[in-house]
């Protein structure tokens, strides 16, 4: 049912002339998958779409298309060549799927080999009841270093391709208010969310190794608080209360904390991120290693989002007093 | 006791599903923006709140019900400054509601509410 | 420490790229970002000795043993490789601080060497990892940031081409991705080596040979073979220069060892020949790239671009090497790989000395460039000389194996066709020589000087390493040979 | 039993070639992105889906329960959902750059002008000092 759902919200996104409807119905999509995951066990999963698919990524094409034309050029494009490797590759993909084991089979490889000593032994070797988590931060530790690392990497990528200079956001500054200055009412209410959202986007932080949640959905939550005040009171404010250049350390920090971690355990004698060092017992260890990595994951991600959000809307505001 | 729980808290998921589904019609065959909003706020207030308020009395006291609680406030919170904000920036960026000139009486009564 | 060698490689490089956010002084962030590559450089050189006289290294990252925890192994392939990746980076490094100043504005300086430092990262993090979705990680560290080592400059159309690039490359780890679930869903295992073990009991399924199919059309994305290459002539075109040194000389260089990694130590070579005609495949697209690529390099005006083009026909080149599947053939892939990382990263810095100079790197603007610029210019030659494969230069040495490989697999048709590729070679390198020594300089460039020596040294560095492996092939083809073994004696 | 035991990786295919499709042939360069974010999130269900075992409950772990699903996946898909916002945050400020610099975000207008440079740097070239006898043949 759901399927059937997002497969209608894909077609309907290839229809559609209007960006902006477009991006809502990405928005949606995302949303749908998260659903999905919900459904398939993966709350983890669907945490991070519904925060991050649904949310950020909406937010960031949002941004964009402040700066770029709202509509789609109708164009020739050229569907015969297209459609072609498309076929091929579905032909492919359906050629494999014809001797996959079973969707919800038991028996099926991926549950033989490898993860029933993550289900089985974690609790004693790990101590979390959050198996995603264990995984996550220890038994493939290093990946999710990688992932924070290509955040960072974007993240810079987007700082040195969207620079507004000082003297420019100085001057724009004067002439350019911000956009919704005079909504009362949503000011209001987002000045009575906005702690609430701050202190959920803790609770994800440091809960996540019992629930669902960690460093990801924490980090992608306090940046949309911050981003939602941001919209609501101006980016001046804003960057009062919080120095972009700051927030642009941070998203270093974040990297440095969790590689240091790293190299703190290779430093007591263990491997790489072997948190078993970091104290004298394996397990106690464990949660601490988990608890800082988690924590650089969650500074670097939230920074990292605030940092985009505020290029792009530097942006949008140089546009603006460039007319 | 429970099953005056259970028959209440049935009536109000059913009413809520009810108002959701009006909602969705609503979406469709209003005919303009704002009466379309005015739906729209329609599913995420009362069929929603009705929904959440029958599951908390199923859930029974714990932390679900606690969660639910505050689902529900945050829901109503924000959908409605939501669905306010979204009425106002229509409204700024030079949509002008249907009025009596347009269309026949029924969508005055939509309208006038925003 | 010795034993934390593996994963210090990739660790140094990832943990300085942070630190230069901090340190934002630009030339102190170069000259830093050259320090940490030669500290790359030096562990990787210590990590082959160590391969070399004790065997393959295996290290347990977090400390859990291999299918649980990520694995780093290195033998005699990927620490050759490694030591060229660093090594290269740390060469082009140094010429970096002059070039990037003319190049850049002076604020983006920082964000280049993180980028720079990061993409170094993922590189080296792609070598030398043994694990399936590691890679992807990786490789998406690298592909981001080289996405913005690209776009970073001045010139508009390499914003474009970094896009394109972007959605290529995306496509591409895409394609991984799928190709990496597919096999995990038929073994249950991430790790390469245990993917060895159990691919075989399902060698015969459907899925597998998808799951192959996706990851090598991915990969084969990532390296730019024909006719994937299309994003290829214009990021490198377009890129600062010393991306283009950087990139040309490494990146493509890393996906051809995913694709050798993948084919011999995982899939195995008797599945790739049971299974798909991949011989005859990259035999085709080699030979149809080395001939497409070459003639289109010989119309390019932009001097950049027309390397570039030259380097999707050296592809052509190291995928014919794969496609004979001997044990000599793959020696010359191998040997290929490195020699062409060296006679491009040479090339590509020599033009971008002298677009530190003039400012261009439009082929009609060299006129006359042979006598105001002597010896950047003789570094040009080389470096053409040996892509032509003259004796005396590395570029013969790869060649000579390639077509002994191709004669000792009785392929001698294309082992001629190879040889006249060469001339088409000769075509675009000549043209080059036309415009630098035998037109008239023009005013423009009266008052051009040589190159910096900043730039001049670790230019003349590559080119007299062109010409030592061209004559001393000792090293080189010893390490090509012990890896192609220790890839074929892997399947035995 | 075939049928329905692969069902759902039908599904999961159709979504995936949707969002190709949208990538390769469409000219918008956010289209494009859009489309690319549909192909991961598709490829994100292949994983998960495998993950799945009938009847079992999320990997976290409580007494009364004995079935889990695999927790594997969950954690590759979790790092690949970050890496794809990354991409899709990279390539809307490339698009935004490129806009700035092309007036346009469609892929053909953006060719032509490229194009349009390169053969004045031809004319420029040739123009003064040999007739302009190849003609550069590349499209792309």
């Amino acid at each position: 049912m759901l399927l059937s759902f997002l497969a209608l919200t894909a077609i309907a996104i290839t229809r559609m002339g209007d960006l902006f409807a477009v991006v809502m119905l990405s928005g949606i999509y995302s949303l749908l998958s998260a659903s999905l995951f919900l459904d398939l066990d993966a709350v983890d999963v669907a945490f991070t779409e519904a925060s991050v698919g649904a949310g950020i990524s909406t937010l960031l094409f949002l941004a964009t298309l402040k700066l770029v034309p709202r509509y789609e050029k109708k164009s020739r494009y050229k569907p015969a060549l297209a459609l072609g490797v498309v076929i091929v590759t579905g032909a492919l993909l359906i050629y494999g799927t014809l001797d996959m084991p079973h969707f919800g089979d038991a028996d099926a490889p991926v549950h033989q080999h490898v993860a029933p000593r993550y289900l089985n032994d974690s609790i004693n070797e790990v101590g979390l009841p959050n198996v995603v988590t264990s995984v996550l931060a220890s038994y493939r530790g290093y990946d999710t270093l990688g992932e924070v690392v290509v955040v960072f990497a974007a993240g810079i990528g987007v700082m040195s391709l969207l620079m507004v200079s000082q003297r420019t956001k100085a001057r724009a500054l004067t002439k350019v208010p911000a956009d919704m200055q005079h909504q009362i009412i949503l000011r209001i209410v987002a000045k009575m969310m906005l702690p609430l959202i701050l202190i959920f986007a803790l609770y994800v932080q440091f809960h996540g190794d019992y629930g669902p949640g960690g460093g990801f959905q924490a980090g992608v939550i306090f940046a949309a608080g911050i981003i939602l005040y941001t919209m609501l009171f101006g980016l001046s404010l804003t960057q009062s209360v919080i120095k972009p250049v700051f927030v642009e350390m941070l998203t270093a920090f974040g990297v440095l904390l969790y590689s240091g971690v790293g190299i703190v355990c290779m430093i007591l004698g263990g491997n790489y991120l072997d948190y078993d060092v970091l104290s004298h017992d394996p397990v106690h260890g464990q949660h601490l290693g988990i608890l800082l990595i988690e924590l650089g994951v969650g500074i670097t991600v939230a920074a990292v989002m605030i940092t985009l959000f505020f290029k792009f809307t530097w942006r949008t505001v140089k546009h603006k007093y460039n007319q | 006791m429970d099953i005056l729980l259970d028959i209440l808290s049935w009536i109000l998921l059913i009413s809520g599903s009810f108002f959701t589904f009006t909602g969705a019609v609503g979406l469709f065959r209003f005919p303009d923006f704002f009466s379309r909003t005015h739906a729209a706020s329609v599913t995420d207030t009362l069929g929603a709140g009705l929904i959440l308020i029958g599951l908390m009395l199923q859930a029974g006291w714990g932390l679900v019900l606690a969660k639910l609680l505050l689902i529900l406030v945050f829901s109503l919170l924000a959908s409605t400054t939501a669905c306010h904000a979204m009425a106002k920036a229509a409204l700024k960026s030079g949509l002008k509601p249907l009025t009596y000139s347009d269309q026949e009486n029924s969508a005055e009564e939509t309208t006038s509410k925003h | 420490m010795t034993a934390h060698f593996p994963i210090l490689q990739v660790i140094i490089p990832l943990f300085a790229a942070p630190l230069c956010l901090f340190l934002r002084i630009p030339r102190l962030v170069g000259v830093f970002a050259i320090f940490v590559s030669a500290a790359a450089f030096l562990i990787s050189y210590g990590l082959l000795q160590e391969v070399i006289t004790h065997g393959t290294i295996s290290y347990k990252l977090g400390g859990w043993p291999a299918p649980w925890g990520i694995e780093y192994r290195i033998d005699t392939l990927n620490s050759f490789l490694l030591l060229l990746v660093s090594g290269v980076s740390t060469v082009v490094l140094l010429a970096s601080l002059s070039s990037i100043s003319r190049e850049l504005p002076q604020n983006r300086h920082t964000y280049f060497y993180t980028a720079y430092l990061l993409c170094l990262t993922g590189l080296l993090g792609i070598l030398a990892t043994a694990d399936a979705f590691n890679v992807f990680v990786f490789l998406e560290i690298s592909s981001l940031s080289s996405y913005t080592i690209i776009a970073i400059g001045t010139d508009r159309r390499a914003l474009a081409a970094s896009y394109q690039y972007l959605i290529m490359g995306t496509i591409g780890a895409t394609f991984i991705l799928i190709g990496v679930g597919l096999m995990y869903m038929m073994t249950g295992t991430l790790n390469m080596y245990d993917l060895a073990e159990r691919l075989p009991a399902v060698y015969k399924s459907k899925t597998v040979l998808s799951a192959f199919g996706f990851f090598i059309v991915g990969v084969c994305l990532k390296l730019a073979l024909f006719p994937l290459h299309l994003w290829l002539p214009n990021a490198y075109a377009y890129a600062p220069s010393i991306t283009t040194a950087f990139l040309a000389a490494t990146s493509t260089k890393v996906a051809v060892y995913v694709l050798i990694r993948y084919i011999f130590s995982v899939f195995g070579i008797e599945f790739v020949d049971m299974s798909l005609p991949l011989g005859d495949i990259f035999l085709i697209l080699g030979l149809v790239g080395i001939f497409v690529a070459s003639i289109s390099a010989t119309f390019q005006l932009n001097i950049k671009r027309l390397f570039a083009y030259s380097s999707v026909a050296q592809i052509g080149y190291i995928i014919l090497g794969l496609a004979i599947e001997t044990q000599l053939g793959i020696t010359a892939t191998l040997l290929h790989l490195f020699n062409h990382a060296l006679m491009k990263a040479a090339l590509f810095l020599a033009i971008g000395a002298v677009f530190y100079r003039i400012g261009s790197a439009q082929l009609n603007h060299y006129a006359g460039l042979g006598k105001k610029m002597p010896l950047t210019m003789a570094a040009i030659v080389a470096g053409g000389l040996s892509l032509i494969g003259v004796p005396l230069t590395v570029g013969f040495v790869s060649k000579w194996y390639l077509v002994v490989a191709l004669l000792d697999k009785g392929w001698w048709p294309v082992a001629v066709l190879v040889l006249l590729s060469s001339l088409i070679a000769v075509i675009y390198v000549w043209r080059v020589v036309e415009w630098v020594y035998f037109t008239p300089p023009r005013i423009i460039t009266e008052e051009v000087k040589e190159a910096p020596l900043s730039q001049l040294i670790p230019i003349w560095m590559l080119v007299l390493a062109n010409i030592y492996f061209g004559v001393d092939t000792r090293l080189t083809v010893g390490v090509s040979k012990l890896a192609a073994q220790s890839l074929f004696g892997v399947n035995l | 039993m075939n049928i329905i035991g692969l069902y759902n990786y039908w599904i999961v295919v159709v979504l995936m070639l949707i969002g190709f499709y949208i990538v390769i042939a469409h000219e918008n360069l956010i289209k494009k992105l859009v489309g690319l974010t549909i192909f991961q999130t598709s490829v994100f269900f292949l994983y998960i889906s495998m993950g799945k075992v009938a009847g079992a409950t999320a990997p976290i772990l409580d007494e009364n329960y004995q079935i889990y699903s695999n927790p594997l996946p969950h954690v590759l898909i979790l790092t690949a959902i970050v890496v794809g916002i990354a991409t899709t945050a990279l390539g809307l400020a490339l698009v935004v750059r490129i806009y700035e610099a092309y007036g346009s975000i469609e892929e053909n207008d953006i060719q032509v002008q490229d194009t349009h440079d390169r053969l004045e740097c031809q004319l420029e070239a040739y123009g003064r000092q040999k007739p302009p006898t190849l003609f550069d043949q590349e499209t792309n």
